[in-house]
């Protein structure tokens, strides 16, 4: 060795900065390039139609990206973990009879009801949980179970009428148009969503739960080996992630004054595309929040934009099916070129 | 539930288009009333969506199997029924066939409305209200199941001959489902700014229209034209949200429906034809007990 | 023949933040066995998974035979008569030993239609041939990670190939297997062939290479003939820094406190009435054959199987442990044997593996604290010599010895009273053993008691106060330190055996012969 | 060594004998044992309805199990392989929709039109393989957006109307009642399925392609290092599994008597669900035909018997929720048990 053992323990202290450094630029630099599918197709549906990129059909788009929005939030954790939640859909639905039940047959107040209503999406995600966890059944088939009897109980407690909450005072709100941006009429369910989603990237990110849920979902053995009550933080997983499906059944219930007891299945699917396309492996351990939203919102903007060019509906689904398989497609190929 | 011949009760199998939607509820609460009515047990059956012809074929033969006195058919394609028809006919087991028609001369009556004609009737009063003219559009609820396609079609072609000034620009479809349909006229609207009427071809699909507007901040700016009833639609009618709506009456094609089929049974005589009919109602005839009495909540 | 059999020349290739090999260079005689020696990280995998197809190179050439070839993809490597064993298993859990070793050449019919028959005939030839004992009708998947390697060496050995690349085949093997693999190395080499061997383990080297090339942070160093050489030359030019060691332990003798009494411990089907007891402040070697229960009762102690009969008591009170979790609650870790199924999180990075047991440590009301987690992992990067770009860096990114630190760091990090490590040593290069085993000595004078699984009976003899032999899920006896050699542990190391997992060959097949 | 080495041989091969032994008998109980939850519910479906036990009803059973059925086979192999299929729902109605194509709108002959029709189904699961192996899109996004694709195509292609098949001679002779076996009035389209059924079994089992289906599922990586062409096996397994939807298309139109253009969503998850509750794992590797026959009939005999037994529909949903969760428990407990 030239080097003295010191000097060369000061080149590598230097190299390894230099080095991570440059990991967090690539990082970075992802992450912006992330926005690229999206900003292609927003560019795309401004320049094919004149009324797309409009104030208030950029509101439209941000709406109609809520309910989707919440759910693929919650559906995120589960995702990292490994596993998958196809109950989000019906479970919703369920979680929007409940609310208005409380609301309105149990008489709570609007915040009690509201609580109660994302409770009830937790003590859902629980239960998944629970299957999941304990009994060992593979959670697609037990959020599968899960599913139908959501739907199942959906109507029966409903009766299988929309229950209304017109009279619930102030419930309303919760959806209702916001006036915080002058220019851009953001209605507060929007609102309510970027706040879910930054809470959720924060326990992904900065918190015990977040860095479990990414441990399982990369080895869950090897967790449970180091120590970790992997039972126990799983079915917290999925505990938290039904709140963000209860919260998904209150804002339901807002925006449409009614607890609508059909329906809901078929969501969950692009709620997983959503996550899927915003990068999250099915694999399991990998996985932002912030790729969900972009994800979430790639879907609407197509949805939307397609719709506004007055595409004939039936090759509206072809165009979003192709456009799913592009974007995800780029999308591999930008993180390939961002590692090598 | 079970055991129809144990406890000597007639047994009338119903196989519905759904069971999860309001319509299908108020069908299946008009035949309750008449099940309880002339004492016989039913069943009642419906796929989870209107598309899931398979899922009914498999309910027809579930019913067969529980060896019915008669059977009451909503088919969704009356021609993949074909095979179940022929089976009761075998057996003996009269058929009577409700909401819309059954393309054979299996079913000895059917009860039913002319969906065609009662979207017709809508767009006699969307044309009268907007004057002739202008743009609509349709958010449609299915675009293959016959309830779909005669509610839009009969829209369609009335104006096409009545109101040829009146410009269909664009039909959507969202399933019947609220969230999607208020989706759907959103884009609509923001597709063309100018528009000056829209209508839904059923519950879901008219509330999803009056939320749109609502959201839009548009409210009063669009003739509104919706189908069935349900308190949100009748909310938005009487608030003046909404110019009107066509009613069918859901509950007496339950009842009618086992009214023949009990009268099948016991060998008299039933009407081949049984019309149920349709209603318009805005806000001036909403609280007509004549009405009234077709509205459901 | 003049020409070489393998020569390597000019090859460089990098990963992002990783030059991992800098103007490599190499060459293979005929009828030879060339060791290839360096630190953790040195890049000896990356230059053979190169050869082997799995890498492209950014520069440099190959030479076969004096034939300049360019490998593209496995296939071809194959073709070329390549074949390797690799550091990290590549076998398919859920299928067959036979099916694995056969994968892609099954004997068939009509060109579609497998024959299972004349598959597993085939396989049991060749395990006849080599004098492997396997069942090839066994789940891969159902098999210890010794005899999954056993299955390795045996599928790299069916393929009719010219150069054989072992990438550690030796790190899961027991003395007394290890013997007889060299014995299948000698019967492998002839005029026509010749085999690169990557080890940790220098005493095998001796034993088994014609000569020895050492490299050292991707570059090359220098290539000595194994017979005119020491070990400790070898050692120097590996490290570049002298190493001491080689003693047994410095007489500090446990305490009688005792910390973990087992008794009558059995599992369903396997263990038989293990009795023992751990002192505080000591090292507590178990040595045995592979399949020998060692891993058995390091799992059912920690709640990782479930256990039929017996009782666990620590320091007295007995205790029911239902899972790892509880264990590491009550102070007793256990790391695992096999890294990659069962100890590392791959995707993950450096600092999240190593903080993984402890991250309540890490955290405020469940909130993490990233730059605790991250000077920690950074104390550890030193301590243990990890070599990676940063703490930032993916598992999997890390060659197979950084990532056994890692998994080492994460215990250290912890802070049990009782630690069960299980082959902690496995694919760690001489240097940074004296490191660990300096830290274990370390952690036993600060009064932990630590029980040490290792199939390197030097490795037992050096650090353990005492050493429990076990054969065939029994203990078959407990030796001090001081009356400990290889032979009386080998001696109760096959009580009651039928035979070891490699059969050692009749003493006339171990001469050279040309076959 | 205290023994000799041939001695040792010896006991070896003995007790290796043994275990082979042991091992076989403990197989062939489980697969015995498979039955079970299958049997345990037509006991209790025959006890609680006598209209169930009934030949009619029994045929009814096996007719509804065909095109689900038939589905779950294709899907069997590429859940195998670690992979999943959305499509096959959806895609079977475009295979539906072309089999009428090509039989009324193109007049081929019957023979050939049903050849076409499940050709077709093997072209759009060569695409899906393509989507998958090639461009290495995770099979769920792949699948999820030729779901949608087809959906579209299927409604562009049919112009929104059913197609009627009625006048294609003996068509609808692939579906209809055969009088096989007396008593039992099994349709032909159950015979289909039967066969269908063998096939894939031996296929998976004796083949290559199926040796190759596990391989890839077990580990993906080393098969490709083992010089498998990963690539080119994973396209030919999917357009394996595509020809089992392309005739679960052309039976669902000898059925109908006509190409419903719609639907077919969601008859995926319940082929799924058929494979999942047949214990093949959703992470691949394992799995078999045999295990999928059960679980397809499982499913079919509790929406039938629920339904015979007039069960309200809301209340069906959620008891086929919670039996198919306590099917697939009660497997594993068995399973857990056949192993120790
Ligand atoms: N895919 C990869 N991406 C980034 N870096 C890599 C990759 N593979 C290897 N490296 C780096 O290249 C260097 C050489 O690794 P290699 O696996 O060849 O070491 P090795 O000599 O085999 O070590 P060991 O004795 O621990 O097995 C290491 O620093 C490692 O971190
Ligand atoms: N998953 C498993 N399935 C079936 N048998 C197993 C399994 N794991 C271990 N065994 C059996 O248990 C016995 C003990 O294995 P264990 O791993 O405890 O041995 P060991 O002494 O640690 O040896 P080594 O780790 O060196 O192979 C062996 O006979 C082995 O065949
Ligand atoms: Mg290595
Ligand atoms: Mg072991």
């Amino acid at each position: 060795m030239t080097l003295t053992k010191d000097a060369a323990q000061a080149a590598k202290v230097a190299s390894n900065k230099q080095s991570e450094f440059n990991t967090r630029l690539r990082a970075s630099f992802q992450q912006l390039l992330a926005f690229a599918s999206l900003l292609a197709l927003v560019l795309f549906f401004s320049v094919a139609s004149s009324n797309f990129y409009q104030a208030a059909n950029l509101s439209n788009i941000l709406l109609s990206t809520v309910v989707t929005g919440l759910l693929a939030l919650g559906t995120t954790f589960v995702i990292i973990t490994g596993g998958i939640d196809l109950s989000i859909g019906t479970g919703m639905t369920l979680c929007s009879v409940m609310t208005a039940v409380f609301m309105t047959q149990l008489g709570m107040p609007m915040i009690v009801g509201v609580l109660c209503g994302v409770l009830f999406g937790a003590l859902m995600g629980g239960i998944n949980g629970f299957l999941v966890a304990f009994l060992k059944i593979p959670s697609f088939i037990a959020t599968l179970a899960m599913m139908m009897v959501a739907a199942g109980l959906a109507l029966v407690i409903s009766g299988t009428k929309p229950i209304y909450t017109n009279e619930v005072a102030g419930f309303q709100k919760i959806f209702a148009l916001g006036k915080s941006i002058p220019g851009l009429v953001i209605p507060n369910a929007v609102f309510i969503l970027f706040a879910a989603a930054i809470v959720a990237g924060l326990l992904l990110s900065k918190t015990i739960l977040g860095r479990y849920t990414y441990s399982i979902g990369s080895n869950m053995q090897a967790t449970a080996l180091s120590g970790v009550n992997v039972t126990k933080w799983t079915v917290l997983i999925y505990t938290v992630a039904g709140c963000f499906t209860g919260l998904a059944g209150v804002i339901a219930t807002a925006r449409l004054n009614s607890a609508q007891p059909a329906g809901g299945a078929g969501l969950e699917l692009q709620a997983i595309a959503a996550v899927v396309i915003g990068g999250t492996s099915l694999a399991g351990g990998k996985g932002s929040i912030i790729g969900t939203v972009i994800g979430a919102l790639i879907m609407s903007v197509l949805t939307n934009g397609l719709s506004i060019m007055s595409i004939p509906q039936e090759w509206q689904q072809v165009a979003v099916g192709v456009v799913i398989l592009l974007a995800v497609y780029l999308d591999m190929m930008r993180r390939k070129k961002a590692t090598n | 539930a079970e055991a129809p011949v144990a406890n000597g009760k007639t047994y009338i199998a119903i196989v519905s288009k759904g069971f999860q939607h309001q319509f299908w509820q108020s069908v299946k609460q008009g035949a309750e009333k008449a099940a309880k009515e002339f004492d016989v047990e039913i069943s009642f059956e419906g796929p989870d969506k209107e598309t899931n012809v398979q899922q009914q074929m498999d309910q027809l033969n579930n019913a067969m199997a529980k060896n019915p006195q008669a059977l009451a058919l909503a088919a969704l394609d009356s021609k993949a029924a074909e095979g179940v028809l022929q089976d009761a006919k075998g057996k003996n087991i009269p058929v009577i066939a409700f909401d819309s028609g059954v393309d054979s001369d299996i079913p000895i009556a059917t009860a039913s409305t002319d969906n065609k004609a009662a979207a017709a009737e809508a767009a006699k009063h969307m044309a009268e209200l907007l004057g002739n003219k202008g743009e609509i559009a349709i958010v449609g609820h299915s675009q293959t199941a016959t309830s779909g396609t005669d509610r839009r079609d009969g829209f369609v072609d009335y104006l096409k001959t009545n109101a040829p000034d009146i410009k269909i620009v664009d039909i959507q479809y969202a399933d019947g489902d609220q969230a999607k349909s208020t989706d759907a006229a959103k884009t609509i609207m923001t597709a063309y700014p100018n528009l000056a009427g829209m209508y839904g071809t059923n519950e879901g699909a008219a509330i999803g229209v009056v939320n749109a507007v609502k959201e839009a901040g548009k409210t009063g700016k669009l003739v509104i034209v919706g189908f069935d009833s349900g308190k949100a639609q009748m909310d938005a009618i009487k608030d003046g949200l909404m110019a009107g709506a066509v009613t069918q009456n859901p509950v007496g094609i339950g009842y009618e429906t086992v009214k023949a089929a009990v009268a099948a049974i016991k060998g008299e005589k039933v009407e081949k034809v049984i019309d149920t009919g349709f209603y318009w109602y805005d806000k001036t005839n909403i609280a007509d007990p004549d009405i009234a009495a077709n509205l459901y909540e | 023949m003049s020409k070489k059999l393998l020569r390597i020349s000019g090859v460089n290739k990098s990963f992002p933040g990783v030059k991992a090999l800098s103007e490599m260079q190499l060459d293979l005689n005929h009828n030879e066995v060339l060791a290839l020696v360096g630190e953790n990280g040195a890049g000896k995998s990356t230059l053979m998974k190169l050869l082997s197809g799995i890498y492209v190179p950014d520069s440099g050439t190959f030479e076969i035979d004096g034939q300049e070839v360019a490998i593209n993809g496995t296939k071809h490597a194959q073709e070329l008569g390549i074949s390797i064993i690799h550091q990290e298993f590549n076998l398919m859990q859920d299928l067959t030993v036979a099916q694995n070793i056969y994968i892609g050449r099954e004997p068939r019919r009509a060109g579609l239609f497998l024959s299972e028959r004349a598959l597993n005939r085939k396989a049991r030839l060749l395990f006849d041939q080599i004098n492997i004992d396997l069942d090839p009708k066994d789940r891969v998947g159902d098999l210890t990670v010794a005899k999954q390697q056993m299955v390795e060496i045996a599928k790299a050995l069916s393929y009719k190939s010219r150069i054989l690349i072992m990438d550690e085949p030796t790190a899961a093997l027991n003395d007394a297997e290890v013997a007889t693999m060299h014995d299948l190395i000698r019967n492998f080499t002839n005029e026509q062939t010749g085999v690169i061997y990557i080890s940790h383990r220098m005493d095998e080297l001796k034993a088994i290479s014609n000569r020895i090339t050492v490299i050292r942070d991707g570059a090359y160093i220098d290539t000595v003939d194994t017979e005119s050489t020491t070990m400790r030359e070898v050692i120097n030019l590996m490290v570049g820094r002298e190493i001491s060691g080689n003693q047994r332990p410095a007489s500090q003798t446990p305490s009688d406190e005792v910390v973990l009494k087992v008794s009558g411990l059995e599992t369903k089907g396997f263990l038989r009435d293990i009795n023992f007891e751990l002192h505080r402040g000591e090292i507590l070697g178990f040595a045995g054959l592979m399949g020998a229960g060692r891993t058995e009762i390091a799992r059912a102690i920690v709640g990782a199987d479930r256990i039929s009969a017996g009782t666990i008591e620590l320091k007295g009170t007995e205790v029911s442990i239902g899972n790892p979790a509880i264990a590491a609650s009550l102070g007793v870790g256990y790391l695992s044997e096999d890294r990659k199924h069962l100890g590392l999180l791959l995707e993950r990075d450096v600092k999240d593996n190593i903080a993984l047991s402890s991250l309540k440590m890490f955290s405020r009301m469940g909130v993490i604290n990233d730059k605790a987690m991250k000077s920690t992992a950074a104390t550890y990067i030193d301590k243990l010599r990890i070599k990676t770009p940063s703490s930032a860096q993916t598992a999997k990114n890390l060659s197979g010895g950084n990532q056994q630190k890692i998994v080492i760091a994460k215990w250290l990090v912890k802070d049990c009273e009782i630690l069960i490590f299980d082959e902690p040593t496995r694919g760690i290069d001489v240097g940074a053993k004296e490191e660990i085993y300096t830290l274990l000595n370390d952690l036993v004078a600060q009064g932990k008691s630590i029980i040490m699984i290792s199939s390197e009976l030097p490795e037992v003899l050096r650090l353990s106060h005492r050493i429990a032999v076990m054969s065939e899920g029994r203990l078959t006896g407990f030796l001090s330190n001081a009356e400990a050699s290889q032979e009386n542990i080998m001696e109760l190391a096959t009580q009651n055996t039928t035979g070891a997992v490699l059969t050692p060959l009749p003493a006339s097949s171990a001469q050279r012969s040309t076959s």
